[in-house]
């Protein structure tokens, strides 16, 4: 099985018909319009009222083998669950699962499965369906590219009986539990196999708070809430998420009410809209981290030394540009981590806006101030204000004399320069974000921070030795402390210069009640409640 | 592929006569005129006459409204954008790499577009219907779509901006001086120069050329508002310049998010461009009904 | 032929037509003056600029807006130039007719000859100028044009020129006009058709005693042709006279200079005589004749002073100071 | 007619063909999608396998025969992102463009004939001026500012239409008249520049001395010769539409092939992008093919 | 008569082959110039005679090497001018100069009159200074200021243009003009001060001219020797005197009584019409106009003849119509 061609399968999409009648607005913006879409009955017939959501970025696939990127757990998220996930609070909380215990030596997890867990179709999860559930996800057919994260480091998932199960781990990985909600969904095996691979991808069945109805690529995605959840029973009855890539025209929908909730709404947009009466703007911290990354690989040797690197951080005032750039939509980071993140809530002394320090260090390391900084930056955009925010870090290295030299590429070229094999020495400075999908910083520091790592610009074996020891904890606390010692030699370093995290914003019309998981950059839905 | 309407009906004599007759009353023609004249010294004189640099952040007035609003300043008369940048200096900036980017994109693609039509036009046959066919292609490909696409192949930034326009432009020029040279090349002065022995080569340059050139400059006044609006629409789409350069467009698709906000962020770079536009477009007009009775290009 | 006693069908009165800027204006018909009684063929002769295709479009009322019109014209006792558009769409065609100049591009190309002389019909009848028994093949069989109900389905440009002409001819003269204006309706056309179509205009005077004006600058047409000529030059009318005494007798030093360019055969030798200079710009008119300055008799009296009309003999006239001393 | 039609066939195959390479280079030139189709987290080995299994590994020219072998058996390859058949995405993004488009001629021509026609009649009158003013400023917005005003006005500060979105009739109204205002503009002018010119003709002229009436001469006769030139210029404004609507599709979240190969190109889908780009082009090449037809038609003398 | 004539005609033919009418349609051909010879001797005019399509502008086409022969030579001072090296085109070009019928599109509307007449001197290699000073000559031949050389084309009349023309085309002295109905487009008085010109510069030059026309009083001005051709063949062709004085062939005589000053209205009218190029029809090209025309015509083309010294003429039946008709045809043009 590859991922080629499956020409019998399309018909899902292809036969759906054009959404039906669309009501105009006539009235007032607050009137919350009956959507007027096909599966209002359905809804209707719950007593649950439906909800409709407008998306910027479209899903890319509904398997959850399959993941391309962050946008797609707008629905994983929403559909599947793994054995432990985060809850509302963003606290590790057990999901399909509803205990387990850990061998002293970290790598024998025992999970007990909530008896009442069940799959959309009505089937009781079950340890066969665990097992199943790793195995397709390491099944080298189906090449799932996270697998490297979390279920290649399974030697084995034993099934101990109908709900319990054991998993065996290859090495020690402190970060396995906080992973288990986003890097291992479990997935039905009777449906799976009854269904074949192709089918599975159209019409996924998982354990989540809402069961997948239909989908128009580029248009919208249905889903429905799944009463039978062992606890997690949303409000809401129908969802519609719309596809709405441009940000005024998304942001309209809630304006006359065409959606109840926009998500993705950039600052700007944000700002005034609190002013507006029928509306309320709901905004969480995220996970999503602005950063520029330094060069320190030589490419210029003057960013290879740290104090170099020190100082850049000290040239800027972040706090200025957070009020500016992103009207306060923000927490302003001195570390290279958001705040949430295990070991990452260290008491370090920040550098702090120094501008005529930076100078003085700079000069002293023979900083050569006639020779511009290239810059590059992210020109269009999936992060918001990512230009605006460069430009202002450029200013504020203007200002002390640096000179700069930017450029702006669109997103594809942006991630080819950034992510890409070989990092290239023309480049000094480049804007970067990173999005951790929990709030372990396993990931994102392998990730970023590690010799040869796709989004590493930056490369010490001091660090890479921590980095290599970083999972190899059974205590949480050991760990923690470990981390802060990590965090802390890393702001020593200065790899980089942390701006900020951003907000998750959405819009919302009045009747919306809902408060956002914290530290996820996207929603999960099942506690939106809406009035009448 | 399709028929574009050539000039050779009307001659010389009658298009002087029309240029005359159009003289005795100036209006339009003149405002519009005088405008593109505006327009270009402004891009030409840019740093001379803008109060700031236009791309100058100044973080203590941020999106200040226009002077005569309640929060503005004569300091900056037609406000401040996102980031305190004076929005009079990035007009007129922006006119500089706006013009710029169109007329640089006009006059190579004008000069390639010509010179492969005239050779198509003039060496007829297998080299005809080889650049023809060429020209066909570029030109079945909807406008935007291919600049797009050339776009994300090249990058952004005002080099690839203006290559893109040259690349989605020269097609155009092509088959019109085609048509041109086909038509002029049996009129009888042409058939008279060969009879004199005057080389080939000579011939198109010196009789096939000048005779052509009216409709090809009208087109390429008339280009060059398509050539802004071009640029503003890849901007728009984030694939047009990019900052730290600041063009119309780009100043509208950055204002654009803040348009509920700061109405002047969009207004003013969206009147620039309907203003510059609609000047061209007139000079242009106003040249074709000179030049051309038909009206067709 | 003419009925001398009957009252004229066209009289024009001192028509003046001007173009361009008021201070500076170009008459392209200057204080013109002439009467056509009906059924009479009138030709006028000139060289391009003379005015002789204003003075057609003025008496149709077809000048483009710009052109400035004073005098009188009139048609049947009416004041044509003070007609309504909407009275003078009544006259056209069934009253008055004209036949243009290129028959190449005077019929709609998109559209069948049928389809045209229909519509020409259709309005004559509308009208009340027509009756149902004149039908599109009896007009085209008129004019004499070979397999009639082929030419009906034909589009314009599967005709000759001369066929085309012929079209026209039939369509201007559907309704019995009874005065038809004919402007260079040869020029375009080959030696052998133009004869044929200038025999064709005859015809139709012959037929219904319709008045025509020939406007030409071929004289052999309006020699063979015409029972009277004007002779035009810069606006001007300078001589007028039946055609048979202006050809043989031309008393205006310009008309006699023109019949004076075509080649004259004298034994084995041709010869011609060219007339010096050129047609001054209408705008800048000297004081006096117009053709002083070409006149090879032009004497001091002809540079300051309009010349005034010189009865010549009867229904003979010409402007000049010496038109009754030149032979 | 039967060898002119022979010949625009032969004409527009060659330049599919070459178009086809153009269209190919520019996908391929827009750089690797590996690094947007896979997740940060996939291994040095995932992303071998992506390029490996979509061929991306071989060089340009194989690719561009296998692309051209697939092609002529109907096959345009899989999206690298939806991991849907690229036709099919295509095919499903059509429908809605066209509509749009289509709407979008119609009402164009409706707005712009007739506002050309009576302008070319009342010459120099201040209905012309009127007229001009309109068409200047029809061609002189860009599409994509006029669809946020439109937003801004009757759909948020008066919520008389929906923002954005496909479906309903009212969904129709924003987009088309965005676009249509646009297209107007030069069917307006088209218009004018060919009645004026038809008016002047020798036939027109002929016509006024034969004292047949105005209605039949504007309408019958100057009109349907004007149309000749407006009814290519309408193909070519067509494919102008179809790229209109690439900018007005985003604005309104219009889901037609606009959007489709914007996304596409950002996000590298070459498949998609191929598949797009070479349908809009055939159809536009179709479009441009039945107003030859048409033409000829039209024309009594290009079937000659 | 040792001195080889300054251009000859032998047996030149011309053929167009149209596109295919339809895809199983054989190609369609068009003859327009078939078997024409004359020649023409220094000094002298000769005049090809016919109304349009009758071939003789492409016989000015062919002379000028706009065009080549499908068939037969053209020897111009005894050397075939389609097998010529690029030295002897250039002398060639040298040699003969034209000036066409339209005064307003044969001068190329965004140059100076001064450029124009100088264009040939230059693309023969004269330099910038020698043609200029001939300019100034030129003009004043012409009858012309020599300031008109500063000046554009739209600035002058028909008749000055078309002198300027003329100019143009005898700055490289050539020996032989080609005119292509050189006054048809100009005004009766116009026409007369080109035709003195033409006329004036043969004497004092020694020109050959190569005079194309369809008036025949025109034609007989200038003339020695005329062509009379109809359809692409040469029906009659002699002495301008004798041919337009006493024309053989019935169709020159068609000619000749339609351009007598005279003739009443429809004296000269022709029956039948034009045949269709593409389909000829057999025999004499002009027997379905023809009075005479018999079984003969249709089934066998007459062959040039000799109808008189001066004179010959393609037609069957000639002797008998000129027994028959002597009274019908006037001399040319009597003075009015």
């Amino acid at each position: 099985m590859t991922l080629a061609t499956d020409n019998g399968s399309h018909q899902a999409f292809l036969g759906h018909q054009p959404i039906g009648r669309r009501a105009v607005a006539g009235g007032l913006i607050a009137t919350a319009l009956a959507s007027g879409l096909g599966g209002a009955k359905t809804a209707a017939a719950q007593g649950k009222p439906p909800l409709v959501v407008a998306a910027g970025t479209d899903i890319i696939t509904l398997d959850p083998c399959r993941i391309a990127g962050g946008n797609d757990y707008l629905f994983f998220a929403n559909v599947f669950e793994g054995l432990y996930s985060h809850d509302e609070n963003g606290r590790l909380a057990p999901a399909v699962a509803e205990s387990h215990t850990v061998s002293p030596d970290g790598l024998k997890y025992e999970f007990v499965l909530r008896s009442n867990a069940r799959f959309h179709n009505g089937d009781r999860v079950t340890a066969e369906d665990v097992r199943f559930s790793w195995q397709r996800a390491i099944a080298p057919e189906t090449r799932n590219p996270r697998a490297s994260v979390l279920v290649a480091n399974i030697a084995d998932v034993e099934v101990l009986g109908e709900r319990r199960c054991r998993v065996l781990l290859k090495a020690r990985d402190a970060s396995f539990m906080e992973n288990l909600g986003e890097y291992w969904y479990i997935i039905s095996k009777r449906h799976a196999e009854s269904a074949g691979e192709a089918a599975f991808e159209r019409q996924p069945i998982g354990t989540g708070p809402f069961a997948f109805v239909e989908r128009r690529i580029r248009s919208h995605i249905k889903l429905r809430s799944f009463d039978e959840h062992w606890g997690r029973v949303p409000q809401v009855g129908e969802v519609t998420i719309k596809i709405i890539p441009d940000d005024q025209s998304r942001l309209a929908q809630v304006q006359t009410g065409e959606s109840d909730l926009v998500i993705n709404i950039p600052p700007v947009l944000a700002a005034p809209l609190q002013r507006m009466p029928d509306l309320k703007v709901i905004r969480a911290p995220s996970f999503q981290n602005i950063y520029v990354a330094i060069n320190a690989l030589g490419g210029n040797p003057i960013l290879a030394k740290s104090e170099v690197r020190r100082a850049l951080n000290m040239a800027i005032d972040k706090n200025i540009l957070l009020r500016t750039v992103m009207l306060g939509f923000g927490t302003a980071q001195d570390l290279p981590c958001s705040p949430g993140l295990l070991g990452c809530d260290v008491s370090v002394q920040p550098y702090g806006f120094q501008p005529d320090k930076a100078r003085e260090i700079l000069s002293k390391a023979g900083f050569e101030f006639n020779k511009p900084l290239r810059m590059v930056g992210q020109g269009s955009g999936r992060v918001p204000q990512a230009r605006e925010t460069l430009q202002g870090v450029a200013t504020f290295l203007n200002r002390i004399g640096i000179k700069t030299e930017i450029t702006m590429l669109d997103y594809g070229a942006w991630i080819a320069v950034y992510g890409g094999k070989e990092k290239d020495p023309a480049v000094d400075l480049i804007f970067a974000n990173f999005t951790d999908y929990n709030s372990d910083p396993s990931g994102r520091l392998l990730r970023s921070m590690r010799t040869g790592a796709s989004y590493s610009w930056y490369s010490n074996p001091e660090v890479d030795a921590l980095l290599a020891k970083m999972n190899d904890f059974s205590s949480p606390e050991e760990r923690a402390s470990f981390l802060h010692r990590l965090f802390a030699k890393l702001h020593e370093e200065a790899p980089l210069i942390p701006l900020w995290s951003t907000d998750s914003i959405y819009a919302a019309s009045r009747t919306i009640k809902w408060k956002p998981t914290p530290n996820v950059s996207w929603p999960v839905l099942w506690n939106v409640e809406k009035a009448g | 592929m399709t028929r574009v309407a050539a000039l050779n009906a009307s001659s010389w004599w009658s298009l002087r006569l029309r240029w005359r007759r159009r003289t005795g009353r100036p209006r339009l023609p003149v405002l519009s005129m005088a405008l593109c004249i505006l327009l270009i010294f402004a891009a030409v004189a840019g740093g001379a006459i803008a109060p700031f640099a236009p791309d100058e952040p100044d973080f203590t007035a941020i999106l200040a409204p226009p002077f005569w609003m309640e929060g503005g300043s004569t300091m900056h008369l037609l406000g401040t954008d996102q980031l305190g940048r004076d929005m009079l200096s990035r007009l007129i900036g922006g006119a500089r790499v706006s013009l710029l980017t169109a007329g640089a994109a006009v006059l190579v693609a004008g000069t390639i577009g010509v010179a492969l039509g005239l050779i198509a036009g003039y060496l007829g046959g297998l080299v005809e219907a080889a650049i023809m066919r060429v020209v066909d292609a570029f030109l079945a490909l909807p406008f935007i779509l291919m600049a797009l696409a050339f776009v994300s192949a090249l990058g952004t930034g005002i080099g690839n901006i203006i290559l893109v326009m040259i690349l989605t432009n020269w097609a155009r020029y092509a088959r019109l001086v085609r048509s041109e040279v086909v038509s002029i090349k049996k009129r009888d002065f042409v058939l008279l120069a060969r009879v004199a022995g005057v080389r080939p080569m000579a011939i198109a340059l010196r009789h096939v050329l000048p005779n052509a050139m009216t409709s090809i400059l009208v087109l390429a006044v008339l280009d060059i508002g398509r050539a802004i609006i071009l640029e503003s629409s890849l901007s728009f789409l984030g694939l047009g310049i990019q900052p730290p350069d600041v063009s119309w467009g780009l100043a509208l698709a950055e204002g654009r998010t803040y348009m509920s906000v700061a109405w002047w962020l969009t207004v003013w770079p969206g009147v620039a461009i309907v203003l510059g536009v609609m000047s061209f477009n007139l000079v242009g007009d106003w040249l074709r009904a000179s030049f051309d009775p038909r009206g067709v290009l | 032929m003419h009925r001398e006693t009957s009252p004229p069908i066209l009289t024009v009165k001192d028509l003046t037509v001007a173009f361009g800027p008021m201070e500076r204006p170009a008459r392209a018909v200057a204080g013109l003056n002439l009467t056509l009684q009906p059924g009479e063929i009138l030709g006028i002769a000139g060289e391009s600029g003379s005015g002789k295709s204003t003075l057609c479009n003025a008496i149709i009322r077809t000048l483009p807006r710009s052109a400035r019109v004073g005098g009188e014209v009139r048609y049947d006792g009416r004041q044509l130039l003070a007609l309504s558009e909407r009275e003078m769409r009544g006259l056209r065609g069934s009253e008055i007719s004209m036949v243009l100049q290129n028959p190449m591009t005077s019929l709609d190309p998109l559209f069948t000859i049928g389809n045209q002389v229909d519509e020409v019909l259709r309005e004559r009848r509308r009208q009340g100028q027509s009756n149902d028994q004149v039908t599109a093949i009896g007009l085209l069989r008129r004019v004499h044009l070979t397999a009639p109900e082929l030419r009906l389905r034909q589009y314009p440009h599967q005709l000759s020129g001369g066929m085309r002409q012929r079209v026209l001819t039939a369509m201007a003269t559907a309704a019995t006009p009874r005065l038809l204006i004919a402007d260079e309706p040869t020029t375009a056309l080959d030696a052998s058709i133009q004869d044929e179509i200038l025999l064709l205009f005859r015809e139709i005077r012959d037929r219904a005693g319709t008045a025509i004006i020939i406007v030409t600058h071929d004289l052999s047409a309006i020699r063979r042709l015409s029972d009277r000529i004007i002779v035009m030059y810069a606006g001007r009318l300078v001589e007028e006279g039946p055609t048979a005494t202006v050809f043989s007798a031309p008393r205006h030093p310009y008309t006699r200079a023109l019949l004076d360019s075509l080649p004259q055969v004298e034994g084995d030798t041709v010869t011609l005589k060219a007339i010096p200079g050129q047609v001054p710009n209408l705008a800048e008119l000297p004081h006096g004749c117009a053709f002083a300055d070409r006149c090879p008799v032009a004497i001091a009296r002809c540079r300051t002073e309009d010349p005034t009309e010189m009865q010549l003999g009867l229904r003979h006239r010409a402007f000049c100071w010496l038109a009754d001393t030149a032979s | 007619m039967g060898p002119f039609i022979l010949k625009r066939i032969g004409q527009t195959l060659i330049t599919l063909l070459l178009l086809t390479i153009l269209i190919f280079t520019l996908a391929r030139l827009t750089g690797d999608p590996t690094p947007l189709v896979m997740p940060s987290e996939a291994t040095d080995a995932d992303r071998t396998f992506f390029r490996e299994q979509y061929g991306l590994d071989r060089p340009l020219h194989e690719q561009y025969l296998v692309f051209l072998r697939n092609i002529l058996s109907g096959d345009f390859g899989v999206s690298f992102r939806y991991r849907e058949p690229a036709m099919n995405l295509v095919l499903a993004a059509i429908g809605p463009t066209l509509q749009l488009a289509g709407l979008s001629m119609l009402l164009a021509i409706i707005i712009g004939v007739p506002l050309g026609i009576a302008a070319a009649l009342r010459q120099g009158s201040w209905f012309a001026a009127i007229v001009r003013g309109y068409a200047g400023l029809g061609q002189a917005m860009p599409s994509f500012w006029v669809g946020l005003m439109l937003i801004m006005l009757l759909s948020i500060t008066l919520p008389i239409f929906p923002s954005s979105g496909y479906g309903g009739v009212a969904n129709f109204v924003l987009p088309c008249v965005t676009l249509a205002f646009f297209a107007s503009a030069s069917v307006t002018l088209l218009t004018w520049a060919n009645m004026t010119e038809a008016m002047r003709s020798d036939f027109v002229q002929m016509e006024r001395v034969l004292g047949i009436p105005n209605r039949l001469i504007v309408l019958k006769h100057a009109l349907r010769n004007a149309s000749l030139p407006i009814v290519t210029y309408l193909g070519l404004q067509f494919g102008l539409l179809l790229g209109g609507a690439v900018v007005t599709e985003r604005v309104f979240a219009w889901p037609g092939v606009g959007q489709l190969v914007v996304e596409a190109i950002l996000n590298r889908d070459f498949p998609v992008v191929q598949a797009s780009v070479l349908l809009t082009a055939v159809l536009f090449m179709t479009v441009n093919l039945c107003v030859d037809l048409l033409y000829a038609v039209l024309d009594p003398r290009v079937s000659a | 008569m040792t001195e080889a004539p300054v251009i000859e005609a032998r047996s030149l033919g011309k053929t167009f082959i149209l596109p295919r009418g339809g895809l199983f349609e054989a190609r369609r051909s068009v003859i327009a110039v078939e078997d024409v010879s004359f020649s023409v001797s220094r000094g002298t005019t000769f005049g090809i005679v016919g109304e349009s399509g009758s071939g003789k502008s492409t016989v000015a086409k062919m002379l000028l090497k706009l065009e080549r022969p499908t068939s037969g030579t053209l020897w111009a001072e005894g050397q075939d001018i389609f097998a010529q090296t690029a030295a002897q085109e250039r002398a060639y070009r040298r040699m003969v100069q034209t000036v066409f019928q339209d005064p307003y599109g044969a001068l190329s509307p965004r140059m100076r009159a001064g450029r124009i007449i100088a264009e040939p001197m230059r693309a023969q290699g004269t330099d910038r200074a020698t043609a200029k000073a001939k300019v100034a000559q030129l003009l004043e031949i012409v009858g012309m200021q020599p300031e008109a050389a500063s000046r554009y084309p739209h600035e002058f009349s028909g008749g000055q243009r078309q002198r300027i023309a003329i100019a143009r085309a005898l700055s490289v002295d050539p020996r032989l003009l080609v005119l292509d109905e050189p006054v048809s487009a100009l005004d009766v008085s116009v026409r007369a001060q080109v035709l003195s010109l033409l006329q004036e510069m043969q004497a004092r030059l020694g020109l050959t001219y190569i005079f194309i026309g369809h008036d025949l009083a025109v034609v007989r001005y200038l003339s020695e020797s005329v062509g009379v051709m109809y359809f692409g063949r040469l029906v009659e062709i002699g002495t301008a005197r004798q041919v337009l004085r006493r024309p053989a062939h019935p169709y020159t005589q068609r000619l000749v009584a339609l351009a007598a000053a005279k003739a009443p209205l429809g004296a000269a009218r022709l029956q039948g019409e034009l045949p269709n190029p593409l389909n000829p029809p057999s025999g004499c090209l002009f027997r379905t106009r023809c009075s005479y025309a018999d079984a003969l015509c249709a089934a066998k083309r007459p062959e040039l003849r000799e109808a008189s010294p001066d004179q010959r003429v393609a037609c069957h039946h000639h002797e008998a119509i000129a027994a028959g008709n002597k009274a019908e045809t006037g001399p040319l043009l009597q003075p009015a």
